[in-house]
């Protein structure tokens, strides 16, 4: 019988020489929110989730949260608030009839969870010219009552990658993607160049599961476990994850080999259904959807879209990451010194990956 | 034999009946109200575009199912309808996007693209399965996943994909490709390609029933020795129906792309061909019995919306489909049985055995 | 005697063969095993010449076989219910029926139930199956269809009434309990020893011996056990012969006094069990997740074509089975590389198949395969790396093509989808 | 089961069938059958196609269940619900058509469902190599049964029957693909064994076959039973007339229409097993002129059926030509062969003659698709099809209630005569007719002679194929014998006996002695 973990790779490697930090010094981050909350009670919300709905302790749950937080502070009446949810395999008529059945019922600001969403609404939002919709990570060309809900995913890789390279004992990190999309190509991109920022000469291998079109690899923790063993016997000993349910298998390979994961959208450390992963995952890229769809709200309630920001970035804490389990203490403060470099505009992080 | 109006209409009936029954069940243990879901299920067709999105969307289902069952007609089990229209799709959106061409040109030369398209990757299976004896079931599949893969190519930003947003994309198709639709006002716009899939099933139906092309193709079917015997190249008609399949298979997603989207992007539907497979057996293969089926299995699809109105899980939305599936087949055989045995009584009554019979 | 007959091509043809049968031919488990020596040898010079230590190393095996159980689970479902005579294309819905039972009943009473329960859960669809198929006798593929639906629909309805208060996910199960896993202990260090030495053939050897015999789960163990198993219930027992002749000839076996609907009954019902543990395979397994949506992902029918690979033969299944497993676990884990240096094994092999044809004097066949082995050798050549899209499916490909280059000398069960009434 | 059988029962009938009823939807099958068989004989039951005789066979072994009626067996009242009920009480059956599994080995088929007996390993085996002897089945029980001829296969049936231990046989037509000598050989096995005790039920269309066999015989028409006669005094005239109400036709073929002008021309064509090198045809020669019958005699799996398919074009040949009134058809494919005046009457009805599920006129046009009138152009021309087929139906006399009901709701014999009667039509130049009247009746037989010899006299070429050498002799203008795939003999029908014909194509003739092998053809 098999006891205990093995330890993970066969490539002996050693520390990263890494580079020295930047220095800017960190400022306080600012947050929309700040200021006087306005008074939502009149405020008819619809929400329409993407596959999953409330409860995929991901993604949704996150606009979930966003919406629950304003019921609570906002002062949005539970009974105003309509939520719908897609289904795989939704056609775009599907979509389209989900957002005009809360339109139509007056509800109004509507928020449409996932990019998925960006074609139904473009025909939606036309039909209803009153009222205001707002799409998380997409945008819709030429409807102006659309406001997109868009992040900086780029920017929260980057320090994980920055904290992969210092988690690293042997100078070599992994990336899995779900689906190689343009949306999870951002992690990859900001994870490569937070990576590179820490140690120039850190070895990154990338794997993605499924090609665009195959959804699959969202949804395939056997293939994730694969391919992060896959990475961990190549040298890999943090692997950071964009593979929605998929990244269960990368937690369970880095657990069996000894490897450290990072988390991606919430903070998955204290996520139920990878609980028995807890111990290695170091730290979580947070995707502030919840953010975004309070402070929509809010700015709705206020009538001024405008003090939206672009993009929920790292300084508007869009993005971030998360510190549960207390992993990267020891390493905050220089996470911390890049996320202020970023946010000062010292560091640039792209959204494409080089390769 | 004689076409009774009893054994047509009363399966189907009995098997709405039981799946609605079995619904009910499912319904009620997680404490639902059956009469307020499929009261909100009839009521949603007359609100807002739904009746439209039917029509639509069976029109689309329908190109799948008619696909498949040219394959059924000879025995041949095309599960590649799947990859076939993707492809299909792609390469004509592709195509269609890079060209100029004036009006009803640029539609007709996407329409001939994708046809020739979902031809030519059925004609894999069909030529794999006539010179090597692969059989076809198997071929699809991987052919299946195959195209996945290609079209994932394709459609990368380095090859022929645009990024939109979060989104890739090909090319948007200038509106010289586009085909008008037919505005409802508020109850929506019918695709104009709805009646490339009506003529597609009357075409379907005089092809099998009227021509010598479709007795060859039912003869190879029944009994490939006895087509064989009576002059019919089976090799070739494995080939040609493939390519009508195929062909068919890829014009299945054009109602949509030339009539609303313009371009195939990630968020393209997939398993229209899984669909095509349920709804030609819910149809038996038939013109007219795949278009009841095909708007039936739309009508529940967009029933989805209005369950999670009254709170619902749609998922029972999947359970219908499948038990409709099953309690379909199984009402059909049972009016069949009951239909053989009361044909039996009668016989025995007319030539005079001398007593009744115990039924 | 040979001056008359040796191979009658039709049956009438043989009306006065007499004495000798056909030519003897090599037992089939002898040919199976000359073609993984073969393969192997193959896999390991390529390994050598390219440098790609992946395509022979104990990692990509014993992820081969990870990845192979549940098709070969599958498809030992399909197989029994095959051999029976009913086409079982809703594999795929028995599968997701058994992850899902078996995640319920592993997250409470420990993996064994689990696999139990996912027999069951499996079996059911598998009754539902029968039912449909022998009793009504529906159409084989509209039932199966139905119970893919079904499947799907079932599991994820069931999963919001019963996992989400767990899990506080309606698409997930909350964390299953796994097996632990066994090593052939100290051959698999030995092993590992070997591997590491870096020897051409014996260390490719060696790593591929280690993948097979550690970290082996007991289901994993039952997955392959089923093999011999299958084989010999289904060809060596009187079950097996009464279920075979209800897939060959159910007129002739009910007028012997067999019990045709009993026997296709408990084939089909096997047969989703079977599949049901193919899901169990998803997710018991250390290192695996729970129950999730969707997580079959077509394995089901992945299984189905493993068994027409394999002839609707266990052995040969098992070979459908392994060479799809290694494939994905090959492209899976080491990428585009990997792929390029089987391409490569695939020129090595493609050579001897020349050298073979040329000796058996096949010219235009030699032709067709050299033409094949230099294209892909230009494939291996001009590419550094293959598109990440296209070797994605090499599984798929490799399948395909393997069918393609093999003789077809498919027999399926006579009878096979053939509704049968009783009288 | 023989030692439970004491004197007492053997004073009782073996089987005793009262009142029995079945029907079927559109036609009653058994009306009010009445038969009774005593121990130890070999009871013959007669009547034409479709008179219900397996049908009451099927329901006496459990396979069918009658409406109504009794049956009792050894004098007690039995119920058999399955087949299995009926050879527990002694009951074995061989079917009219095999009932083989042919994928499975000549011991698996006949252990099959009787594996409590002897297991399924050694010791069947030498069970079955014991009763091999007994039935002259000489292959290894490990050959799968589609590597076997004809008749090896009628002895495995037989086989079966008797590993089970059956005291009362059904024979339903064992001997329709039989030759002459291997009839001979079945009759002394079923001699020998009746001398033991087994009782036989037994039927067959070749009424002289009766009279040698059959100690006692019933006559069934239209489902009913309508006597009983003693086969060693009746004539098969008296018989016939019993079964049909009809005299009985013969095949003689009054006189010659030969003329020199060659319709078909075979000239050393030679076939090919697919991948072997061995020929299934070798050195064929043969001209076929207008208005004769050219009778191909020989022991199935001889080359026949390639023969035949080759001049189909369904089979290619590898050397040799092919020629039609002059033309080179070697290479042309069977639909251009069928409309250059060929028509195909297959040995195997259901296999290639028809579609079964599809109704009488979808029929009519198979084979036709190209031309008139059950086609136009491209089109089906439905209407056409319809008259036409009833053309047939009248002109043939099929039974069927109607041209709109699946081929497979017509019984065997008027199933051949609608195929006989479509390939009769469009005026072809060559017959190419398999077994024309393989397990028709005799009246049906007189049918179809009637109208191939009609066809003759109007300048038809006819190649015909028989295992019937009264139908073989009787038709033919010429005869050639053929063996292992060549023409090994020539025999002219107006001098040669069955006994003469049956020797030679068994081989006891000069021709490569030393090729043919002494235990080839037991
Ligand atoms: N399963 C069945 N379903 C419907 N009709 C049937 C069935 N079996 C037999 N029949 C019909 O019952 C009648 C009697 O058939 P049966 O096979 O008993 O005739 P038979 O005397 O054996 O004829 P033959 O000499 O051709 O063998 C025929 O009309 C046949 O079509
Ligand atoms: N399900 C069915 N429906 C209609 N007719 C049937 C059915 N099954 C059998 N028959 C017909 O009933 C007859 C009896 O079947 P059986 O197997 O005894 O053949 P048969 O008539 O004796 O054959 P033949 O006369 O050709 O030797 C056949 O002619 C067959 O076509
Ligand atoms: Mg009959
Ligand atoms: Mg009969």
């Amino acid at each position: 019988k098999d006891s205990g973990t093995t330890p993970g790779g066969n490539a002996a490697g050693a520390e990263c020489q890494k580079a020295t930090p930047p220095t800017v010094q960190a400022g306080s981050t600012s947050s929309s929110t700040t200021g006087t909350k306005p008074d939502a009670k009149a405020l008819k919300v619809g929400l329409t989730y993407d596959i999953g709905g409330r409860g995929d302790a991901s993604f949704n749950d996150a606009a979930a949260a966003g919406i629950d937080r304003a019921i609570a502070e906002l002062g949005v009446q539970k009974s105003n608030v309509k939520e719908a949810s897609a289904a795989a395999g939704d056609t775009e008529d599907v979509k389209a009839s989900r957002l005009r059945q809360l339109a139509s019922e007056g509800f109004n600001p509507v928020v449409a969870v996932g990019f998925a969403y960006a074609d139904a609404l473009k025909v939606v939002a036309a039909q209803f010219p009153n009222t205001r919709f707002a799409i998380v990570d997409a945008g819709v060309d030429g409807a102006k009552n659309v406001t997109p809900l868009v992040f900086a995913e780029e920017q929260g890789s980057f320090l994980a990658g920055v904290i992969a390279a210092y988690k690293s004992k042997k100078c070599s990190v992994g990336f899995v993607g779900g689906v190689n999309v343009p949306l999870i190509q951002k992690f990859e991109a900001g994870f490569y160049a937070g990576a590179k920022a820490a140690a120039p000469n850190i070895k990154i291998e990338k794997k993605y599961l499924t090609p665009a079109g195959d959804v699959s690899g969202f949804n395939d923790p056997t293939k994730g476990k694969v391919a992060s063993d896959g990475l961990i016997d190549g040298g890999a000993d943090v692997l950071y994850h964009a593979a929605g349910a998929s990244g269960k298998g990368v937690f369970n390979a880095a657990k069996a080999r000894g490897a450290l994961a990072i988390g991606v959208d919430s903070d998955q450390y204290k996520q139920t259904t990878v609980a028995e992963s807890k111990d290695i995952i170091i730290s979580s890229v947070l995707k502030r959807v919840d953010v975004a769809v309070y402070d929509y709200i809010a700015a709705a309630a206020k009538n001024d879209l405008s003090t939206l920001p672009k993009s929920f970035d790292l300084s508007v804490d869009g993005v971030g990451y998360a510190t549960s389990g207390g992993k990267v203490d020891d390493i905050k403060s220089t996470v911390d010194a890049y996320k202020a470099a970023i946010v000062s505009g010292q560091i640039k992080v792209s959204d494409k990956p080089s390769s | 034999m004689k076409l009774n109006a009893r054994a047509v209409l009363l399966p189907p009936l009995l098997a709405i009946i039981a799946a609605l029954l079995l619904c009910s069940i499912a319904l009620m243990i997680s404490g639902g109200n059956p009469l307020e879901a499929f009261g909100a299920m009839i009521a949603q067709v007359g609100r807002g575009t739904t009746a439209v999105d039917i029509v639509n969307t069976g029109s689309t289902y329908y190109l799948a199912a008619l696909a498949v069952a040219i394959g059924f007609q000879m025995k041949l089990f095309n599960i590649g309808v799947e990859g076939q229209y993707k492809l299909a799709a792609i390469v004509a959106m592709i195509a269609g996007g890079a060209v100029a061409l004036p009006p009803v040109l640029h539609t007709l030369f996407i329409l001939v693209v994708a046809a020739l398209v979902g031809a030519m990757w059925a004609a894999i299976p069909a030529i794999l399965k006539i010179t090597r004896g692969v059989n076809e079931v198997i071929s699809t599949i991987m052919l299946n996943w195959i195209a996945t893969g290609i079209a994932a190519y394709l459609i990368q930003q380095s090859v022929f994909g645009e990024l939109r947003g979060n989104n890739l994309g090909t090319p948007v198709v200038a509106e010289s490709g586009w085909v008008p639709g037919i505005s409802l006002g508020g109850a929506g716009t019918i695709f104009g390609l709805v009646v490339l899939a009506v003529l597609a099933g009357v075409g379907y139906w005089v092809l099998m029933n009227r021509t010598r092309f479709g007795f060859e193709l039912r003869a190879s079917g029944e009994s490939a020795t006895a087509a064989t015997a009576g002059g019919v190249n089976a090799k070739k008609m494995v080939l040609v129906a493939m390519l009508l399949s195929g062909a068919t298979a890829g014009l299945v997603a054009m109602p949509e792309l030339l009539g609303r989207d313009y371009t195939y992007t990630l968020n393209f539907p997939a398993a229209y061909g899984f669909t095509g497979i349920a709804v030609a057996l819910l149809g038996r293969n038939h013109p007219v019995g795949i278009a009841f089926g095909a708007l039936l299995w739309a009508f529940l699809d967009k029933s989805s919306v209005a369950l999670e109105n009254v709170g619902v899980p749609k998922e029972i939305v999947t359970i219908m489909q499948g038990s409709i599936v099953l309690s379909v087949v199984v009402a059909y055989e049972v009016v069949r049985r009951i239909t053989l045995a009361a044909e039996q009584r009668k016989v025995g009554q007319q030539l005079g055995t001398t007593d009744e019979v115990a039924a | 005697m040979s001056a008359v007959v040796d191979t009658p091509q039709s049956p009438d043809s043989a009306a006065f063969l007499a004495g000798p049968g056909p030519k003897r031919k090599l037992p089939g488990w002898s040919v199976g095993l000359l073609l993984v020596a073969a393969a192997i040898g193959a896999l390991s010079t390529a390994s050598y010449l390219t440098g790609v230590p992946q395509l022979t190393s104990s990692g990509t095996f014993q992820t081969a076989v990870q990845l192979a159980m549940p098709i070969l689970l599958a498809g030992l479902g399909g197989l029994w219910a095959e051999r029976a005579g009913v086409v079982n294309i809703g594999l795929e819905g028995m599968m997701i029926m058994g992850t899902w039972g078996g995640a319920w009943a592993g997250y409470q009473w420990g993996p064994w139930a689990g696999l139990v329960a996912a027999a069951v859960f499996g079996a059911l669809g598998g009754l539902l199956h029968a039912i449909a198929t022998v009793t009504f006798g529906v159409n084989h593929i509209v039932s199966g269809v139905a119970i893919n639906l079904l499947g799907a629909g079932v599991t994820k309805y069931l999963s919001t009434l019963l996992f989400q208060p767990v899990s506080h996910n309606p698409r997930e199960s909350p964390p299953v309990p796994k097996f632990d896993t066994f090593s052939m202990q100290p051959l698999g260090d030995w092993l590992a020893e070997l591997e590491n030495e870096q020897r051409v053939g014996i260390s490719d050897v060696a790593g591929i011996l280690k993948g097979l015999v550690t970290g082996v789960s007991p289901l994993t163990m039952l997955a392959i056990l089923l093999v011999p198993i299958t084989y010999l219930v289904l060809w060596r027992s009187r079950f097996g012969l009464r279920l075979r002749s209800c897939g060959e000839n159910p007129v002739a076996a009910e007028s012997l006094g067999v019990n045709v609907y009993l026997h296709k009954y408990a084939a089909v019902i096997v047969s989703g069990a079977l599949a049901g543990l193919g899901g169990a395979a998803l997710l018991l397994n250390p290192g695996q997740s729970g129950y999730l949506e969707n997580q079959t992902n077509g394995r089901g029918y992945i299984g189905l074509a493993a068994m027409i690979f394999g002839n609707w033969r266990p052995t040969g299944l098992l070979g459908g089975a392994a060479l799809f497993g290694y494939a994905d676990g090959l492209q899976l884990r080491s990428g585009g590389g990997a792929v390029l240096a089987l391409l490569y094994a695939a020129v090595l092999a493609l050579g001897v198949v020349v050298i073979w044809q040329l000796w058996r004097r096949r010219w235009v066949a030699t032709a067709v395969t050299v033409s094949g082995a230099l294209i892909l050798y230009w494939v291996y050549w001009s590419f550094n790396e293959l598109p990440s899209q296209i070797t994605t499916y090499l599984p798929h490909l490799v399948t395909l093509v393997v069918l393609a280059v093999s003789a077809q000398r498919l027999r399926p069960p006579a009878a096979n989808g053939v509704e049968y009434r009783r009288g | 089961m023989s030692s439970s059988l004491d004197a007492a029962q053997h004073s009782r009938p073996a089987v005793r069938l009262t009142g029995i009823t079945k029907r079927f939807p559109g036609v009653i099958a058994n009306s009010d059958v009445h038969l009774t068989v005593a121990h130890g004989e070999v009871h013959a039951l007669c009547g034409e196609n479709g008179a219900g005789k397996s049908t009451l066979m099927k329901i006496l072994y459990g396979m069918q269940q009658p409406d109504e009626g009794m049956i009792e067996v050894n004098g007690e009242q039995v119920h058999f619900r399955s087949p299995s009920d009926a050879i527990k009480a002694g009951i074995g059956m061989v079917h009219q058509h095999f009932m083989l599994a042919d994928n499975l080995t000549v011991l698996e088929n006949v252990v099959l469902g009787a594996e409590a007996l002897h297991g399924i390993g050694s010791k069947a085996r030498k069970r079955i190599a014991e009763l091999a002897k007994q039935t002259g089945l000489h292959v290894s029980p490990d050959l799968p049964v589609e590597h076997l001829g004809v008749a090896d296969r009628q002895r495995v049936e037989i086989l079966k029957v008797l590993y089970r231990g059956a005291r009362i046989v059904i024979l339903d037509e064992p001997t329709a693909v039989l030759v002459p000598q291997e009839v001979e050989e079945l009759f002394l096995t079923l001699r020998g064994m009746r001398e033991q005790g087994y009782t036989f039920l037994f039927i067959s269309h070749k009424l002289d076959e009766v009279r040698a066999i059959a100690d006692s015989l019933t006559v069934i028409r239209r489902g009913s039973t309508v006597g009983t006669a003693d086969p060693r005094t009746v004539t098969s005239r008296q018989l016939g007339e019993l079964m049909v109400g009809s005299e009985l036709p013969s095949p003689e073929t009054r006189e010659s229409t030969v003329t020199d002008r060659a319709v078909l021309t075979l000239s050393e064509v030679r076939l090919c097993a697919a991948g072997g090198q061995r020929p299934l045809l070798d050195h064929i020669t043969l001209t076929v002129h207008a208005g004769e019958v050219l009778g191909i005699a020989g022991v199935e799996g001889n080359g026949q059926t390639e023969l035949v398919e080759a001049v189909m074009g369904i089979r290619k040949i590898d050397s040799g030509s092919v020629t039609l009134g002059g033309e080179d058809i070697t290479k042309t494919p069977t639909l251009a062969r069928r409309e250059a005046g060929i028509g195909y009457v297959p040995e195997d009805r259901h296999r290639q003659g028809l579609l079964l599920t599809q109704t009488l006129w979808a029929n009519r046009i198979l084979g036709y698709q190209t031309r008139r009138p059950v086609v136009r152009g491209r089109w089906l021309d439905i209407e056409g099809a319809r008259a036409d087929t009833r053309r047939i139906v009248e002109q043939f006399d099929v039974r069927t209630p109607g041209i709109e009901v699946p081929a497979a709701a017509l019984s065997g014999g008027n199933q051949q005569k609608l195929v006989v009667g479509r390939e009769l039509s469009g005026d072809p130049v060559l017959l190419i007719a398999s077994h024309p009247t393989r397990g028709v009746d005799v009246g049906a037989q007189a049918v179809i002679w009637e109208q191939i010899r009609t066809a003759r006299a109007n300048g038809l070429a006819v190649l015909l194929v028989s295992a019937d050498l009264d139908e073989l002799i009787g038709l033919s203008d010429s005869i050639k014998v053929m063996s292992r795939g060549r023409l090994v003999a020539d025999a002219d029908p107006n001098v040669v006996t069955p006994e003469d014909l049956g020797a030679a194509m068994t081989g006891d003739c000069e021709y490569e002695a030393g090729a043919i092998d002494e235990g080839t053809e037991q």
